[in-house]
């Protein structure tokens, strides 16, 4: 096992990952910018390195920066989170060449998983049925006319390098395709430095669907059930939950038996997400994998009871995964809600500040995850997501129930936060039927 | 404004004003011309939590206004609005000679010009060397070598001309 | 503000202004045209939390001293030193009669002495009679026939001889 | 199910009941002393009414003023809490003849369990082991000397109205037991207004474990296992867990099959508390049933996944047990530490004052009970118990890292609490390898 490690990232996830090197007994150095300089989490930390200034391009996104960290205070690997540099295959190069382990996947991995149209080369090869789609990029012209008449309208243009919905056009009719296709193109090259798109079937209200998945490095692979993120506003996930309501035992099983296949096939080592769409009738399709812990990791953790973090951490150190499938058991249902430092009145505007009351929830089935306190500044310059509201029940009706409770007694002020649009959607009937799909936000709220 | 009748959406305005400004006070004397402003104090929060990290102030400036600055060995920086102070631009190790036989690029008492290397910072294998950017004499230097320091960390003060 | 006439309702918008902006003064002068607002400070942190309870004073004492108390109903009670409160000593329903066919106790400008009694408070069946405890004459009565009166909640205010 | 029902407690113990009651579509009437009138609590309560002054005895333990409360908030139910008025048999019978549903055992079972000579003569019919001792109640004289040679010595004189070791005394010899029993009788007189004393043989080093039981009105009963509350300071609890870590399978079953049976035997109905001393070679003996939610409950909530607030509003509302022992399964093991503001390096005075810093622990496992914040005002006047922290992990190795790392986060400024002296005990040799009795404190800090 590792002794010493360095956290490239900032707020709940380094608190997070800190605590996991603590637990195992491993000396944890943070990296902060100078606006993160009074973040209590860093005196948790054995060692903290100010590594720039608050624009993160100077700072949590300054390769050379935090391998100098490393390299000073002389870590044998590094955590880098999620965002930032947790998929950037050049930092996780680098780590390799400076001889500092990265705590993710080999590189060539990431970068296969990383790139869509490899990735669905990947899902084809280990037999994981994909959105019906372009086999490769395409272009503007007849090929992509036919293809989209061969799978039928409507289509989705989608960039290769891309994410967060930026170089992404929904196609109805032959007419609009061209002009989608060069201005998804335009975008992706200007959002991504690369024009490269590519062309699926549209899948017409479907769920978000993530199987939670970890390998080690002797190919020894566990899946950890799914996640439904279907509640989404403009492809930022809101409110998560574990297992997905409406799967069946035999669905779930060839869902999750899909994940781990595409996991072997990469010849993928620690921790990934595996993302699907669930259509209405319960076909799911391989959308993209990532190849990081996930914000909404502690859904997964509640419902298994494993530490997905420590087990990321015992798995970079080389150490083999010891858990077999059948060690990992669904046990009741887990929700986690976002707390943004965001205005739902106004067009979830982010709303930073500082927080002069703070009292979080607490009492049976409900943790909280989140490095901000009373007396803490929200700063403008990084993601508003100030706290990670997570129950566990053992119903779905008992969860939602023990949610509204814990967001009903969550005071943070004076800053807004989607605390009320969190309650708004717990309370919803489609919700509490769990009768929703991706659109469920844009449709009703 | 009118002399019959208040405006209630001019008062509006004027508070959106005062809300955008942080203004404790707008005076309008409209017969005569006065105008009078008042900005709220910058709000003074009683208990901001200090690490015991270094505090850094981000540029190598002139450190007019600086109070208590800490460095990494926990030493307060005696405050001296005439001094001038040189700071790490980036982390990693300092070297105060060019090699380890040579003399040291600076020491207390040596004149600096604003082209002076004042020592190098090693940053993934690659040697940065730190100019003064300022003219002065070297009063105090902060970091001893092959130090491990990290951004906007206070490596020397000088004394300008 | 105009010789003529008083707007009740505009004077009412600008507090409505005033409560939703936070605003300390408001000041206008309409001849010669002079507006003047001032916003509240932000409040410092450094205070207790004052839920929206009602606050209670433990005893049956003259108020001086005594700030701003708020009864069970939300209105403020206006501070004057030289009334004396009567408070409940204990949770019950308030009866300001000792019958429903009889008349109230005290009124709004009755007199009382120490061993008047001023109302019943039942609890757990008993009829607790209240009694004045203080001399001079009710001026105001805060609480109706048959309401819950919690512990230490305002009865009446009493001007004393 | 009830409707509204009002929570005659304070502190922690009236928030968890608020959190159970909202979770079940109660409404929650809270009562408070003016020392309690800034308690954010009160705001969550759906109604909240002063009772009193700070003192106790005018306000938390007014029973007048309490049922007044309730009726004029018409309430169908008092819930006692823990202390104050829980095991009030005079209360329980009030709060019956006003037609208020008490949260708690009939009135009878309650003086019958709250007896601790009555309690003895139970648990022999329910054929449990009890510590050797007299029959009844003794007094000076030869037929005391002749029982305490029987059983032989040491032998422990106790106060029968008693608790919290007062009219308690050791004795180990012939020469010393006549004045032990005039002083225990004396002693007892003054705290509880009843001299009568009884003999019991003491146990050497013995551990102190309890087991959780819940029965219906229609005598139904289950258990929820055991706990561990061997880590006593002056009778006091500091640290609990579940399940008792030196517990074989055989003595567990056998252990929690006569706590039922004593429930059963004095027809109890509602939570209940069997509390044993274990000796050395396991042997178990009754020693005392606690009429009521204790507070160190959250640990057996964590382990089985039930929560025992809600099974008690459901009992006492008549609905019946579902439950049913197969349903209740231990997983991994809890641990609670009780964060009192009180200096341990000041013999454990109580320390009250503002709390101006405050930042509780988070994260994997962790569950914080606590109706303090941030600016929070700890009184001199009430318990100095201002939070408890509650791990959950798979393995006791694994929980004790944790609440080392959730305690070592706990930030609770200026005042002093009892955080530092449980991460010693945390730390301590003898209880990383449960070596421990209810001597332990004593022995080693």
């Amino acid at each position: 096992m590792f002794s010493k490690i360095l956290i490239a990232n900032r707020g709940e996830i380094a608190l997070r990952i800190i605590r996991a090197c603590h637990e195992l007994n491993i000396e944890a150095v943070a990296v902060y910018s100078e606006a993160d300089k009074e973040a209590p989490y860093l005196q948790l930390a054995d060692e903290a390195i100010c590594i720039g200034p608050a624009d993160c391009s100077k700072s949590y996104l300054n390769i050379a920066s935090i391998i100098s960290a490393a390299e000073i205070t002389d870590v044998e690997a590094i955590h880098p989170g999620y965002g930032f540099l947790a998929e950037n295959t050049e930092f996780a190069q680098i780590c390799g060449e400076c001889g500092i382990t990265f705590i993710g996947p080999p590189v060539e991995a990431m970068k296969n998983l990383g790139d869509k149209v490899m990735a669905r080369k990947i899902a084809k090869q280990a037999k994981v049925r994909c959105v019906p789609g372009s086999v490769g990029t395409i272009e503007d012209g007849p090929e992509a006319l036919k293809l989209a008449n061969d799978m039928g309208y409507p289509v989705i243009i989608k960039a290769s390098a891309g994410g967060g919905g930026r170089g992404m056009r929904i196609v109805h009719n032959d007419i609009s395709l061209r002009s989608a296709i060069n201005s998804a193109r335009a975008e992706a090259e200007v959002a991504f430095g690369n024009g490269d798109v590519y062309m699926e079937k549209f899948i017409v209200e479907p769920r978000h669907v993530e199987v939670q998945v970890m390998a080690d490095s002797k190919g020894h692979a566990v899946h950890f059930y799914e996640r439904d993120c279907s509640i989404q506003r403009r492809h930022q996930k809101m409110v998560e939950e574990s297992p997905c309501p409406i799967l069946d035992k035999k669905t779930r099983e060839e869902l999750c038996g899909s994940a781990l296949r595409i996991i072997k096939e990469s010849k993928y080592v620690n921790a990934a997400t595996v993302e699907f769409l669930l259509d209405k009738d319960k076909n799911f399709y391989f959308i993209e994998a990532n190849a990081r812990i996930q914000v909404e990791h502690p859904v997964t953790e509640m419902v298994t009871g494993h530490d997905l973090i420590k087990l990321q951490l015992q798995i970079a150190s080389g150490m083999p995964l010891t858990l077999t499938q059948k060690n990992i058991k669904l046990n009741g249902v887990a929700i986690e809600c976002r707390v943004n430092a965001e205005d739902p009145d106004n067009n979830f505007s982010p709303c930073p500040g500082r927080i002069t009351r703070y009292i979080p929830p607490g009492g049976f089935g409900v943790r909280v995850d989140t490095h901000v306190h009373q007396g803490w500044n929200v700063s403008p310059t990084y993601d508003s997501m100030i706290a990670k509201v997570i129950v566990h029940q053992k119903t779905r009706t008992e969860a939602i129930t023990t949610m509204k409770r814990a967001l009903g007694e969550f005071i943070i002020e004076p800053i807004k936060t989607t605390i009320p649009a969190c309650l708004e959607i717990l309370s919803h009937n489609l919700f509490v039927k769990s009768e929703v799909d991706t659109g469920f936000i844009e449709r009703n709220f | 404004m009118a002399d019959k009748d208040i405006d209630i959406k001019k008062i509006k305005e004027l508070i959106d004003i005062m809300k955008q400004n942080g203004l404790e006070v707008i005076e309008i004397n409209h017969g005569d011309d006065k105008i009078y402003l008042k900005r709220s104090q910058p709000q003074s929060f009683s208990g901001p939590i200090i690490t015991s990290m270094p505090t850094i102030k981000p540029e190598m400036a002139p450190s007019s206004g600086q109070a208590n600055v800490t460095n990494s060995s926990g030493s307060a920086v005696p405050v001296d609005d005439s001094l001038i102070t040189i700071k790490s631009p980036l982390v990693g190790t300092f070297y105060a000679k060019p090699s380890p036989d040579s003399d040291p690029f600076v020491e207390t008492g040596t004149p600096v010009e604003p082209q002076t290397v004042v020592c190098i910072i090693e940053a993934m294998k690659v040697m940065n060397e730190i100019k003064a950017e300022t003219s002065g004499t070297i009063v105090e230097a902060f970091v001893t070598d092959g130090q491990a320091v990290e951004y906007g960390q206070v490596l020397f003060k000088v004394k300008p001309d």
